[in-house]
């Protein structure tokens, strides 16, 4: 039984691991900043999830699992909650996506002049 | 090669150490210079962590002698080794640079932290943190009289 | 066994986020690069932690989760704000509209 | 002849890798000149080395460098670029000449010297095989805690610590009085009026900061069971106070623990650690001799229950010390990361502007 649930969880870290390097390959070859934070936040946590699932089911029922459960918890709070703040910043101060027909930011030109903004 | 790879770390060390200087050598941005000068301490903590590691060892926190995950950790090794080297079954790294290298990282950021104070203020006093401007406006301070004279 | 692949896995995915970083194009890459890379620097930890036998070490990824959301904040608010100190809202009476 | 079983090798094998990518992270900060991508890539260098040090047996180590390396030290190179506004101009490359001459010959004689050095993980080489060992050997007997590393660092050389926590005290003491205690009353200027407002993020925080502060409590109380320690907690509870300041503002921060209040609290840890050691000289023992905490009397009196481990000797005074002098510690390096980012978040450009002129 052991043995199949160290497999299993073996099994999930590789999945993880693979996503994570989905997601790495997605942010060398997207074209913007946006389709970037698209690629890395869904892998991230997605590949987080199946790392620490893989984790648990290898410790078994412990404090180990605990914190595990944590490291879980806080990877789903902090990751989407900077990649919606970095998303928010970096359209505020004036990058425009490249692809996708963007009709926001028409009226979004007006805004004041961005002073966050570098050279591409 | 086995002699290089029980070497490399090292050489890293070395090599990190000579960026740090080079960017405090050659950077006339004097917060340019304290990233320098702090990667030229982290390579100072490299080498010590480095000295200090046994191998097969695990990190100077006790295990349980006799615990399950003392035997695991026991069983990957040479009983030989274990019975030379280890305390009470388990191999352990030297705690004695950790905990000295522990204190400077703390103290390191302290004094990062004077230093780019420091620069700070020549900013504010001479407007700029380029090295050669300063010379240069320090000496015309140097030889112009101010009001107090 | 297993937990080598992640770790091989994990390692290749944090080169290439080390890539993007120096690469940058802007900062806002360079800062979704390390939020990146911290996100996968926790998973390497954990594994390695169960891969050496000693999963109490887990804490440190702990802190790395946390960390390197202190960071991407502040990184952030740099970029956008040049201050360090200023609120991110309009004003306390005035809070709603989508984050 | 000794076979080393595959984990070694594994360790060797990511002990290399994470060299390279921390060589490869060092060139690209040596040759950027932008100042902000310096600093982004000098947290990737910490975080890193961190996972080096993991590597390498040294969670501990590692603990601070996560914290310090990628979050205070960050942080604090930011707020000194935004007050100085300075970007690195482009050196002429003549002038790289005579540095990078130097830098090499210098590591070229170090890197000859370090061949002479003994192995990685050489356990009879002379740095770990008589302090280190006896350390090692000593702590179960003489301390009595789990985690030599806090028992080498708070009982065995708290001399060292005490030194090295009134330098961190007397930084960021030096810091406050170069930078000022906070901000000017120009801080009220009209906060972000670009428009957006991150409720995701203020909510978020909420969440987050009381965990990281719990979570920085947890490493100090269980600092002498597990890695952790003083300095650890002190920097991630300064960690959560900022991140406070960062989402909230530096005058919500301020209202709650007002400057003053940070330094006396910096100073009142340096007096909490040395004021134990002055507690032992008193009770006849040595300056932070442990053993001396309590008198005999008292010692009788704390029933042995409390470890729930009665097969060793109890070192009552050693607990208590190491306990006392970790929460001194904590208060300082607390106080002072969050006096020192005070000075640099608080000041701003026009407030030099007009200090100068007055």
């Amino acid at each position: 039984m052991a043995d199949i649930l160290a497999w299993a969880g073996g099994g999930f870290v590789i999945i993880g691991a693979a996503l994570s390097l989905l997601g790495a390959i997605g942010v060398l070859k997207f074209p913007d900043v946006y389709t970037r934070i698209h690629a890395a936040s869904i892998t991230d946590t997605a590949g987080a999830s199946m790392v620490l699932l893989g984790l648990c089911l290898i410790a078994g029922l412990s404090l180990t699992t605990l914190k595990l459960v944590f490291i879980w918890m806080f990877v789903m709070l902090t990751t989407p909650v900077s990649a919606n703040a970095l998303a928010n910043a970096a359209f505020g101060s004036g990058h425009k996506p490249r692809i996708g027909a963007f009709q926001i930011m028409r009226t979004d030109e007006r805004r004041k002049t961005p002073r966050g903004v570098d050279a591409p | 090669m086995s002699f290089f790879a029980m070497h490399f770390n090292y050489i890293v060390v070395v090599i990190l150490l000579m960026a740090g200087l080079f960017l405090v050598f050659s950077s006339g941005n004097l917060i340019k210079r304290m990233i320098g000068l702090a990667m030229f301490q982290s390579s100072a903590a490299l080498f010590f962590i480095s000295l200090g590691k046994v191998s097969g060892g695990t990190a100077a926190i006790a295990v349980a002698p006799g615990s399950t995950e003392a035997r695991a950790l026991a069983s990957q090794l040479d009983p030989a080794y274990v019975a030379q080297v280890g305390v009470e079954g388990v191999v352990y790294s030297n705690p004695l640079p950790h905990a000295l290298i522990l204190t400077a990282i703390v103290v390191g950021v302290a004094t990062l932290a004077v230093g780019l104070a420091i620069a700070v203020r020549i900013r504010e006093a001479f407007g700029s943190v380029e090295a050669k401007d300063i010379d240069v406006l320090s000496r015309v301070e140097a030889t112009q009289p101010g009001p107090q004279a | 066994m297993l937990l080598l692949a992640g770790t091989v896995g994990l390692l290749v995915a944090m080169a290439m986020m080390i890539a993007r970083a120096i690469m940058g194009a802007s900062h806002y890459d360079r800062i979704l690069a390390v939020n990146s890379f911290g996100t996968k620097a926790v998973l390497l930890l954990a594994v390695i932690g169960f891969m050496f036998g000693r999963p109490a070490f887990l804490d440190i990824a702990i802190v790395y989760a946390l960390i390197n959301f202190i960071t991407t904040i502040a990184l952030m608010k740099f970029f956008r704000y040049r201050a360090l100190g200023l609120p991110l809202c309009a004003s306390p009476g005035e809070e709603g509209g989508d984050g | 002849m000794i076979t080393l079983p595959a984990s070694i090798n594994a360790s060797l094998v990511l002990d290399i890798v994470l060299l390279v990518m921390l060589l490869v992270v060092a060139g690209a900060i040596v040759r950027t000149r932008s100042l902000l991508a310096a600093i982004i890539l000098f947290g990737v260098y910490s975080m890193i080395s961190a996972i080096w040090l993991v590597v390498m047996d040294a969670p501990d180590v590692a603990f601070t460098e996560a914290v310090v390396g990628a979050g205070i030290s960050t942080i604090v190179l930011l707020g000194a670029i935004l007050l100085t506004r300075g970007e690195t101009e482009k050196s002429d490359w003549r002038k790289l000449i005579a540095p990078a001459l130097i830098c090499a010959a210098v590591g070229g004689v170090l890197i000859y010297a370090a061949m002479g050095l003994p192995d990685l993980g050489d356990a009879s080489s002379p740095a770990n095989a008589h302090v280190g060992r006896a350390y090692l050997e000593g702590t179960a007997k003489d301390i009595g805690v789990p985690n030599m590393v806090t028992a080498v660092l708070a009982s065995y050389r708290g001399l060292d610590t005490l030194g090295e926590t009134a330098v961190i005290f007397a930084a960021g003491i030096g810091v406050a009085l170069m930078l000022g205690f906070g901000p000017r009353s120009s801080l009220a200027s009209p906060p972000s009026n670009l428009g957006d407002r991150h409720v995701t993020l203020r909510v978020a925080a909420k969440l987050l900061i009381p965990l990281i502060a719990l979570f920085a409590l947890y490493v100090q109380f269980h600092g002498d069971l597990g890695a952790g320690g003083g300095f650890q907690a002190g920097v991630i509870m300064a960690a959560a106070i900022t991140l406070h300041a960062l989402v909230f503002g530096l005058r919500e921060t301020m209202a709650a623990i007002p400057s003053r209040v940070a330094r006396s609290v910096a100073s009142l840890g340096v007096l909490i650690y040395a004021g134990v050691g002055v507690v032992c000289m008193i009770n006849g023992g040595g300056f932070l001799d442990y053993d001396y905490l309590f008198p005999p009397a008292v010692e009788a009196q704390i029933p042995g229950w409390i470890l729930g481990d009665g097969s060793h000797a109890p070192h009552w005074g050693q607990h208590a010390g190491i306990l006392l002098i970790e929460i001194g510690v904590l208060l300082t390096v607390t106080a002072t990361m969050v006096t020192v980012f005070y000075g640099f978040a608080g000041r701003t450009v026009d407030d030099a502007r007009r200090e100068a002129k007055r």
